[in-house]
C-alpha cells in the first residue's frame, strides 16, 4: 500500500477510534460517571492537525481534547481512568475529563477555562523558541481552541503577542458553529475568526474541517511556514459539534436541519466514502475497522473500571512543588 | 398566611428573574446562554432585555457595569465562579471603586451570579469557592444562600440594591427543594443571618451547602447532651455580625465550616470577629472546619475529601466542648491549646 | 464672522486652554503635587471629537482626560480642585487626575484602568440604545482610548460586542505612539490598529490627529453614521505625546528625531497657522487669546488652592449606595 | 562578617534580579517597559531575555505560565497590583491550579510582581492592597517584604522557588534604604516571618510598610512601660504560623496592623490562627487595625486617614493592657468584650 493510502487508512482508524472513545463516554455517563464535552463530528480536525505535528512539538488544548489525545496516541484506557477519576488516569484522577494534559505525550497545560489555552500557548512558543528545558530545535506548539474562545480577549493579546514577538505558535480554531448553548452566529459575524486573524497579519487559512485530508494539507501548510520561519500562523477549521455541549444535553436549542446537514458531512462518513471510492477498503474492510477500535475500547473500559480511586491522604499533594 | 409553593434552588432563581423583571423594566439579564435557557423570559420581556452574550466574562462584566451606572439593572450571568476571573477588573475595579472614586456620582445596581461548589466533580477550573475574594474587595455585596426561599428573597433584595451584588449559586444545592414564599414583595435583606436551631453549647455558623453539614452535626450532637446554635450566614458581606457574636456571646464556642479555603476566608473573618468583640464570652478556641489550600479535584473520592462533613464537625465539637468543660472544673481559664484540632484547618474532610 | 470660522476660532482657543490648564498642572507637579499624565499634543483630538458631539451624547475617557473634560466644558478651576484632592473637585478630591469623571457634563466612568474605558462603554451605549435613565433618543457614546489600550484583550471583545448588539457607539482611539515608557511600535504592527478595527466590520476612519479641523470632519461622518445606523463607528487619531508618560517624566528613552517632527507639527500651531493664512487671526490676536486662557487658569488655581481638603470624617462616605 | 551594600528598596530588587539572571539563564524579564527602564540588563543578559511586552496583562501572566511550565523562570512586572485584576484568570486558575489538576506533571517557577499601598495619591485603581485574595488562592506563594535586604533575599528565593511567587512592593518603600548584603548566594526563605524587635507584653504584627509603623508604636510603648514584640510577616504564604504563635503564646497578646482592608484578610487570618492555637494564652482580645472596607483616595487627606497609624496602634495597646491587667487583677478570666474597639476595625486611621 503506497504511503499515502497507508496515511489515509490510519486518519480513518484513528477517527474511528476517536468516536468510539467518545460513545463509550456517552454511555458511562447515562450509568453515573461524570458528563463530558465529546468532540464528536470534530474528528477530522484533531487527526489533520495532529498527524501535521513532529515528536518535538507540543499540542495545547482545552475542554474538548480527546481528539487531540488520541490523534496523540494518547491510551484510551489512561484517559478513560482520567474521566472516572481513577489513579491510572494521566493525571491520577484530579483532573478528570476538563483539563488533561498528558505530558509525555507533548500535550501540555489543558485548560478548561476557554481561553486559557491561548493564554499559555505563546509562553509554551516562546520556551520552544529559546530552546529552554526539554525542548528540541525547530519545535513548534499547536493550540486548539473553539469559536467561542476567538470571542475572549485573550485571543486578541494571544495573536498580537504571537506576531509581534515571532513564536512558533500554530493557531488552530475548531469553529464548531456552538459555543455552549449559543451558536456562534449569535456572537459574531459569519466570516469573523479569519477576519479578526487576517486583521493581525498573519498566514491565515480556512479549510473544511470535516475533510481530514484538507484538514491535513493546510496543517502541514502551516507548520512548515512556521518552522521555516518561526513565526506563527492561524487555522481555521470549519466543523460542526454533533452532540450536545456536555453530556447529557437534549439539544433542544439546536436547528435540527442544520444538524442534519452537517451530519451528511459527518468527517468519517466522508473518509470511509473515499476510501470506498478508491477502492482501498469495503463494508467487511470497515466492519473490521470498527471491530478493532471497538475492541480496544472494551479493554480500555476494563482497565479504567479496574484502576483504583486515589485515596484521601493524597489529598494534598502535588498542590505545591 | 404565606402562601408557599414547594420549588427547587433552580426555579426560586428563575421566579425571583421574572418577578423582578416583570416589577421594574429596567432588570435587564445577560450571559452567555441566558436567553437559550430562559425562553419564556424571552418571550416575555423581549429578547432586548433577555440577552445571550459572546463568550467573553469581561465584556459581560463591563457591559453592566456601565449599563448599571446609567439607568438600567443589569443581572449578568457568568455561569462558574473561577470565569469571574475574566470579569474581576469590570467587578473589583470598576464596580466596587468607580462610585467611591468619582465622589459618589455613580451607582452600580447589579449583580453577577456565578455558580461553584463540590458535587458535580468538576475540578478547581469549575469549582472554586472565592467568594472571600470578592468580601476582601471594597464596594462589593457578596450572598450565598443555603435554600430555595433565601434563594428567592436575596436575589430580590440583590436586584434592588443599589450596590453590586455577587450572587453565589453552591452547585450541589441546584436542584434541592423547599418551601418558597408566593409573595412578590417577598424579600430577604442582604446583611441579615438565620438562625436555624437554638442550642446553648455551641455556635454552628455555615452558608450555602455547609448549613445542612451543621444542622446534621447539630443533630448528632443533641444524642451526646450538646445543643448546637446553627447559623446561615447568608450574606457574607454585610456580614451579619450581631447575630454571630449575640451567638457566641451565649455559647462561649464557635465552629465555622465552609468548603472555600480557610486562608483569608470567611470562617478567618469570623473567628477574628470572635476573638476582637466576643472575646470574654469564649470558652474554648474558635474552630475552623474548612476546605484545604488546594485546588478542588475532579475525582469524586478526592472532591469528598475536601469537604467539611457533619462527622468531621461532631468529633470537633465534642473535643471541643469536652476540652473547655474539663479547663473549667480544672479552673483553667481556658481551654487547652487546639494544636491537635490544627489538621482540621486543612483537612476538614479527611476526617470524615 | 462665519460660522465656519467662529468654529476654527473656538478650537483654537480650546486647545490652548487645554494646554495652558496642563501646563499650570506640571507646574504645580514640580512644587509637590501629584503628577498627571498630561495630553499635550493631542488637543486636537480631544476638541475635534467632543466638537461633533450633542449634549445628549456621553463621554467615557482614560487617565489621559484632561482635553476631553475641558472640550466638553469642565471647569478648569474644579478640575484642578479634583487634581489637587480637595472638596471642589469633581470628585471631591476622591479621583485626584487619574479617574475624572462629571456625570453633569456627561463623562462617565473615567477609568485609569487601561481597558477600563472600553470595558463600560458598551454599557453606557446600551442604556442610551435602550432609553434607560435620563438617556435622550439618539444619544450616543464616544469612548477615547489610546493605542496601548488596543493591545488589551478588551478592545476585541467591546469591538465584538458594539459590532453584535449594534451599539452606538464611537471608538476614538488616540494613537500617540507611546505606551507609557514603550513605543507602540515595540507592541503592534505600524498600522495594526485599523486593520484590527477593520477586522471587525465596522466603519473606520483614520485622520492626522493633530489637524484638528480634520479629526473634527473624520468625528462628524462618523456621529453621523452612528445616528443614522445605530451601529459603532470606529476613528484612529495619529498624534504624539510630546510629554512624558507622568509628571515627571525626563523622556530620556524618546528619540528626539522623532519628537522634534512632531513638534513641528504641534496642533495648536499648525491650527494657529492656518487661521493666520486665513487672515483670521493675527500676532496680537493670538496673544490675547492666550493670555484670556492664562487668565482663565490663574483663577482656577487661585480657587483649587483656595478649596478645602476633604475631612477624615468623610473617609467612609460613597464606598456603598 | 558578611558584607553589606547600604541601597533602596529599588537598587534591591533590581539587584536581586541581576543576580539570579547571571546565574541562571533560565530567568527571564518580562512587562510593560521592563526592557526600557532596565537597559543594564538588557545590555548583559539580551533582549531575548529582557522583554517589553504590549500593553496586555493577561497575556504577559499568561505566557509567563506556559514558559514557566516549558523550562523557564519568568518574572513579570504587572506594575500595580490592581492591574492584576487582567491576570487573575493566568495567575489564579492556570499557575495556581494547573500543577494538581494535571496530577503533578508540571510546576510553575514563576513570579508575578506588583506595586501598591498608600503614598502617591493615585487613588484606588493604583492603590490597592489585594495581597490577601493571592493568599486565599490556592498553589500560590505571597510575599510583601518591608525593607531592602529582605526585597533583594526573597526576590531570590522567589525566583528559585519552583512555585508561583506574588512578590508585592509597597511603593511608599521603593526609596527606602538599608543595609543589604553583597553575597550572592544571600537567600531569605519563604514563609519565614522575621522578629524585629522583643518584648514580652504585646505582640504587634505588620508586613512592609506596617512594619515601621509597629516599630514606632513599640518605641512609644517603651514609655509606657510596655514592651512590645514586633514580627514582619514578609511572606503572607505561607504564613509563618510557628513565629507568631510563639509570641502570642508568650505575651498573650496579638495586635496585627495591615494597610489592606480588614474583611478576610491576613489580620483576620492570624486572629483565627491564635484564637485557633494560642487560645489558652490569649489575655485579651485580638484586635485588628486595618485599612477600610472602602476603595484609596486620592486625596492625600483621605489617603492618610485609611492607613493606620503608629498613634493609633499605640492608643489600642494601651487600652489592650489597661483592659487584660484590670480584668487579671479583678480575677476575670478574660479582658472585656472589645466591642469599644470595634472602630479600630474599620477606621484604623481616623483615630490618629
Ligand atoms: C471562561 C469560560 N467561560 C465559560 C465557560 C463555560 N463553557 C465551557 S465550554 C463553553 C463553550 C466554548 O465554546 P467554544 O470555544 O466554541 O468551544 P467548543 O465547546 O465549541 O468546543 C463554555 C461557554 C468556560 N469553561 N470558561
Ligand atoms: C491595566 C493597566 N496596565 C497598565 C497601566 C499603567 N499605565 C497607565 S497609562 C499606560 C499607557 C497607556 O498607553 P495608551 O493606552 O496608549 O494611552 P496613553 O497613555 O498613551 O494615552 C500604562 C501602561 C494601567 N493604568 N492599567
Ligand atoms: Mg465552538
Ligand atoms: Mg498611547
Amino acid at each position: 500500500m503506497p504511503e499515502e493510502n497507508r496515511a489515509a487508512f490510519h486518519r480513518l482508524e484513528t477517527m474511528l477510534l476517536i468516536r468510539a472513545y467518545e460513545h463509550q463516554l456517552v454511555e458511562l455517563q447515562r450509568t453515573g460517571a461524570p458528563g463530558t464535552c465529546t468532540s464528536v463530528g470534530q474528528e477530522a480536525c484533531a487527526v489533520g492537525v495532529v498527524e501535521a505535528l513532529d515528536a518535538r512539538d507540543r499540542i495545547v488544548t482545552n475542554h474538548r481534547s480527546a481528539g487531540h489525545l488520541i490523534a496523540r496516541g494518547a491510551e484510551p484506557r489512561r484517559l478513560m481512568a482520567e474521566v472516572l477519576g481513577r489513579v491510572d488516569g494521566y493525571c491520577g484522577g484530579r483532573s478528570g475529563s476538563l483539563h488533561i494534559s498528558a505530558k509525555e505525550l507533548g500535550v501540555v497545560l489543558t485548560s478548561t477555562i476557554v481561553g486559557g489555552e491561548l493564554s499559555m500557548a505563546p509562553g509554551v512558543a516562546l520556551a520552544q523558541k529559546m530552546g529552554a528545558g526539554n525542548s528540541e530545535p525547530g519545535g513548534i506548539v499547536a493550540v486548539f481552541f473553539g469559536d467561542g474562545a476567538a470571542c475572549e480577549g485573550i485571543f486578541h493579546e494571544a495573536l498580537n503577542l504571537a506576531v509581534q514577538w515571532q513564536l512558533p505558535l500554530l493557531f488552530v480554531c475548531e469553529n464548531n458553529q456552538w459555543q455552549a448553548f449559543v451558536h456562534r452566529l449569535e456572537t459574531m459575524p459569519d466570516k469573523a475568526i479569519s477576519a479578526w486573524a487576517r486583521g493581525h497579519g498573519l498566514p491565515v487559512d480556512s479549510v473544511d474541517g470535516n475533510d481530514v485530508d484538507a484538514v491535513h494539507a493546510a496543517a502541514a501548510r502551516a507548520v512548515a511556514h512556521i518552522r521555516a520561519t518561526g513565526g506563527p500562523a492561524f487555522l481555521e477549521l470549519s466543523t460542526y459539534r454533533q452532540r450536545g455541549h456536555y453530556e447529557p444535553d437534549d439539544q433542544a436549542y439546536v436547528d435540527s436541519a442544520e444538524l442534519q446537514a452537517w451530519l451528511q458531512r459527518d468527517p468519517i462518513r466522508m473518509q470511509g466514502e473515499r476510501l470506498t471510492a478508491k477502492g482501498l477498503i469495503d463494508a467487511a474492510g470497515l466492519a473490521a475497522l470498527e471491530l478493532r477500535v471497538r475492541e480496544t475500547i472494551a479493554t480500555a473500559l476494563d482497565f479504567a473500571q479496574a484502576s483504583a480511586w486515589p485515596t484521601p491522604d493524597t489529598l494534598l499533594e502535588h498542590v505545591y512543588a | 398566611m404565606t402562601k408557599m409553593t414547594r420549588m427547587t434552588v433552580e426555579q426560586a432563581i428563575h421566579q425571583a428573574l421574572r418577578e423582578e423583571m416583570r416589577r421594574d423594566s429596567s432588570v435587564l439579564l445577560m450571559g452567555e446562554g441566558s436567553a437559550t435557557k430562559q425562553r419564556d423570559l424571552v418571550a416575555d420581556f423581549g429578547a432586548e432585555r433577555v440577552r445571550n452574550t459572546p463568550l467573553a466574562e469581561a465584556i459581560v462584566a463591563g457591559t453592566a457595569v456601565g449599563a448599571a451606572a446609567s439607568g438600567l439593572r443589569p443581572v449578568i450571568d457568568l455561569l462558574f465562579a473561577p470565569f469571574m476571573a475574566y470579569a474581576m477588573d469590570a467587578l473589583v475595579n470598576s464596580a466596587g471603586k468607580l462610585r467611591y472614586l468619582s465622589g459618589g456620582q455613580f451607582q452600580f445596581p447589579l449583580v453577577a451570579m456565578g455558580m461553584t461548589g463540590s458535587g458535580w466533580c468538576v475540578g478547581g477550573q469549575h469549582n472554586h469557592n472565592l467568594e472571600a475574594m470578592f468580601v476582601h474587595a471594597p464596594g462589593l455585596k457578596v450572598v450565598m444562600p443555603s435554600e430555595p426561599a433565601d434563594f428567592k428573597g436575596l436575589l430580590k433584595a440583590a436586584i434592588r440594591d443599589d450596590n453590586p451584588v455577587l450572587f453565589f449559586t453552591d452547585l450541589g444545592l441546584l436542584y434541592q427543594e423547599g418551601e418558597v414564599p408566593d409573595a412578590e414583595d417577598f424579600i430577604v435583606p442582604i446583611g441579615k443571618a438565620a438562625v436555624r436551631r437554638a442550642g446553648g453549647d455551641v455556635t454552628l455558623v455555615g452558608y450555602a451547602k455547609t448549613v445542612a453539614v451543621c444542622m446534621q452535626a447539630a443533630s448528632q450532637l443533641e444524642a451526646h447532651g450538646i445543643a448546637a446554635e446553627v447559623i446561615d450566614l447568608r450574606s457574607l458581606k454585610p456580614l451579619d455580625e450581631d447575630t454571630v457574636l449575640g451567638s457566641v456571646r451565649k455559647t462561649g464556642r464557635l465552629v465555622v465550616v465552609h468548603e472555600a479555603s480557610g486562608l483569608c476566608g470567611i470562617a478567618a473573618e469570623l473567628a477574628a470577629l470572635a476573638a476582637t468583640k466576643a472575646f470574654s464570652a469564649l470558652r474554648a478556641p474558635v474552630l475552623r472546619l474548612t476546605g484545604p489550600d488546594a485546588p478542588a479535584a475532579s475525582s469524586w473520592v478526592l472532591e469528598q475529601a475536601a469537604v467539611p462533613k457533619p462527622e468531621a464537625v461532631l468529633e470537633a465539637v465534642l473535643d471541643l466542648v469536652a476540652g473547655s468543660r474539663r479547663d473549667e472544673a480544672a479552673g483553667k481559664s481556658r481551654a487547652h491549646d487546639q494544636d491537635s484540632r490544627a489538621h482540621h484547618d486543612q483537612l476538614a474532610g479527611l476526617a470524615a
